[in-house]
This record gives structure tokens, C-alpha cells and sequence, in this order.
């Protein structure tokens, strides 16, 4: 039960070995993959940059939360970071459980939570030679639940 | 004055041009020192896109600060 | 796009390569594992058998349905048949698309569908040395939309 | 009197102890005949658990049976 944070790529073989247990009838698993567009530009190749030592904390409690909600056998996940190229592997969640409800569940819940919280940054390479670092989760302006009881100050 | 080391990420990092700093400041709040950087530096990002860490662990931006933290100034975040 | 009955384990990089497309940007898999128990009895194997023709079919309507529902990528499915063991692969679906929600949805709805509509049966092999086949899915009666009009004689 | 071929699956194949057979029958439809298979074998499944297939597809109860047809009978279904 952990998230790590990986400058190599992921070992797909080695992730499913971690996940077997004899109690888990149901796996299931989210893929998230360098695709050759975004928001309708056209991109040849992804950065990606983590703060990895809160990334990984975050993703443990992301885990444990995950865990609590749904009933499950084992849970693990991994992103990278580095200069990645199309088809590429980003990241890799991965859930057992007895029965699929929990396993699906459980792996929804890891994906949208690791989008909106882990400290993971992302540049876009487009075709056209720009590059962008996208904005995606600003959620709640990070005065989520899970976040500092305090607002930010504007400025 | 206190000293604070900085770590930038992403879009701060290259606004800022350097990784990592350490520097002298007199501000009490982590929210102050952020205005503080952000009026010198010119970053685009306002505060409320942000979110804080000290010592490796999500703040508050009323955080007080002590001589010899670390302060990550976090992004909107953009995994998966 | 195929729904495979297979008496050969299934090979999950080939299957993985088949998916792969650069505008897929989300691959959600689901794996059915064999456990060791089911409603609380001990199990030491299973046997899955197949009308294999009619499963084939029926498999790929399911993926062309959930290519009519959600906006995939791509879609492919395997179901063993024979004699598994504790830990073996029984079914694996795997979807492409170009966002997770596509790939999440498509892939829950073709497991689904697939227990519950394809000629396959599986014997449940106990610790105590009884065996019985599970009569699981009778949606309806088997008089779903998919299936004939008439409903079923008495008797 | 048509010959018809019936596959057997699962418990309807340990039940009937064979996996196909050949045979001649006068029943008109589908579920004439697995009327007069259950009598004759002691299938302990009922019609309205079962589905049927003729020619490798499904097809409804009262379908008509012409000489040479495939049949199989298909029990409650547990993939996955």
C-alpha cells in the first residue's frame, strides 16, 4: 500500500505481482497515458515535475482514505515524472478486492483524488513548438477538507 | 529576521529561475513572505492558486514562520 | 475489438499493445481472479466452460454496445475457459479512451454485461471435495432486451 | 419427425452424461423438445432458467424446429 513517485518507468509485471493475494477476486486497474492532443492542440511529448516527498504522503493518505471508503484487499500506485513521449505511461493505479464494486470504486476514487491533490506538475510540448505548464485542480482554491483549516490571503 | 530555504516547482521555478534559495526575510506568515517574493520576482500565480508547505507537510498561509524551514509554494497541481 | 474465449492463459502485454493508440490519454482494465472462497466456502479451483461460438458473439455486441455508449478508444476482452487454479486470470477487459470517464464507464459496463449475458459456467471446486456449478445471472429470466421476444415456456 | 443436434453445457452436460447427441423428435418448437429431453433425462433446471440457441444464436421458445438444427440449451449463465 503505497504511492510512489518513479524518474523510471513503471514495471507493469512487478506492480500486478504486489497486488496478488489469494482473498482478491477482482482487480481493477487505471492507466493514464501521454496522448498526442489536448483541449484540441496537438502534442508531441510531456513533463512532468513532482514535490515527491509530499506527493508521496499525500498518495498514502489518498490510499488509506481509499481503503476506509471501500472494501478492499491491497491498493498501490505509482507516477512518474520526467521528460515522457507519446504512449508513455504516467501513471498506474492498481486495486484488488473480493468483489469489483470495491475494486472499481476504490480505483476512481485514487485517480480523481491523485489529480486534485498530489503535488505533480505537468508541461505540455505542442507541435506547433510552444510549451505550456497546465493549470488543472485548483480545487476549492486548496481550502479543501483535506487542506489547511485557514484561507489563503489574497495577493 | 529569520532565514527560510525555498524550494520552487513548475511554474515558479522557471519564474523564478533557480530550483532552490535561501534567504534572509522579515516576514512573520507564510502568506507574507509569498507577497513578499511575489512582488520582487514578478510571479503571475496570486496566493489564492496556491497552496503552502512547510517542513513537508501542507500549511496554513498563516502559518508563523521560524528560522530554518523549508517553504514549498505549491502550484495548481496537474497529475495523471 | 473482440471478445475472446480462450483455453490458453491469457497473455496481458499482447493484450496491453493491442490497446495502445496515441489518442488514448486513459486505459481502465478489470481482471477476475480466482479466490479462495466465495459466500464464505473455501475454494481450491475452478472450471469454466464455454459455448464458445455463441459467447464470442454475444461478447462482441457487448463491446460494440459499450462503443455505442460511451466515446472509446478502443475495447477488448478475453474470458478462459478450463480448469484455473488460486490466483489464476479468469476474464480481463481492457478500454481505451481518450478521458478516464469514457474508460471507466465502458469498462464496468462490459464486465457486467458479460456475467450476466455469455454462455459461460463456472464449478466451484471446495476444500471439503463437493464441486457445483453456479447458477448465477438469470437476468429476467433471460428475457432481456438482448434476448428473444417470447418469453419461456413453463415446464 | 426432424433430427435435430443438441449441444450439452455445464449441468445440463453432467446431467444428460454426454456433451452432444443426435436424435429424431415430433416436437414442433424449442421448448416442446426441452420439455421432452427434461422428462426423459431428469434435468432439474425449469424452461424459464434456460435460454435457448438455434444455430448459433438466440432464439425464442417457440421457435420452430426444422430438420437438421442445432440446439443447445443454455443454463443460468456465471462468467467472470
Amino acid at each position: 500500500m503505497s504511492f510512489q513517485i518513479s524518474s523510471q518507468p513503471i514495471d507493469l509485471a512487478v506492480l500486478r505481482n504486489a497486488l496478488a493475494h489469494p482473498h482478491a477476486g477482482a482487480c481493477a486497474t487505471f492507466e493514464g497515458w501521454v496522448r498526442n492532443h489536448n483541449d484540441g492542440r496537438p502534442v508531441l511529448s510531456l513533463e512532468y515535475e513532482a514535490y515527491a516527498g509530499l506527493a508521496e504522503k499525500e498518495g498514502a493518505r489518498i490510499l488509506a482514505e481509499a481503503c476506509a471508503k471501500f472494501d478492499l484487499v491491497a491498493a498501490l500506485a505509482v507516477h512518474r515524472t520526467g521528460h515522457l513521449q507519446l504512449g508513455d505511461l504516467a501513471v498506474w493505479v492498481g486495486v484488488t478486492a473480493a468483489h469489483r464494486d470495491g475494486a472499481f470504486g476504490a480505483c476512481r476514487y485514487i485517480i480523481d483524488e491523485a489529480k486534485a491533490r498530489l503535488p505533480v506538475w505537468k508541461k505540455e510540448h505542442y507541435a506547433d513548438g510552444v510549451s505550456a505548464w497546465l493549470n488543472c485542480a485548483i480545487r476549492g482554491g486548496f481550502s479543501t477538507a483535506a487542506g489547511p483549516p485557514s484561507g489563503p490571503p489574497t495577493g | 529576521m529569520k532565514t527560510v530555504r525555498i524550494q520552487y516547482f513548475a511554474l515558479l521555478r522557471e519564474q523564478r529561475g533557480v530550483g532552490q534559495e535561501t534567504l534572509a526575510t522579515a516576514a512573520a506568515t507564510a502568506g507574507e513572505l509569498y507577497a513578499e517574493l511575489r512582488s520582487r520576482h514578478g510571479f503571475t500565480l496570486p496566493a489564492d492558486r496556491l497552496r503552502v508547505a512547510i517542513n513537508g507537510e501542507f500549511a496554513p498561509w498563516d502559518a508563523s514562520l521560524t528560522d530554518g524551514v523549508e517553504l514549498v509554494f505549491i502550484p495548481p497541481v496537474a497529475g495523471g
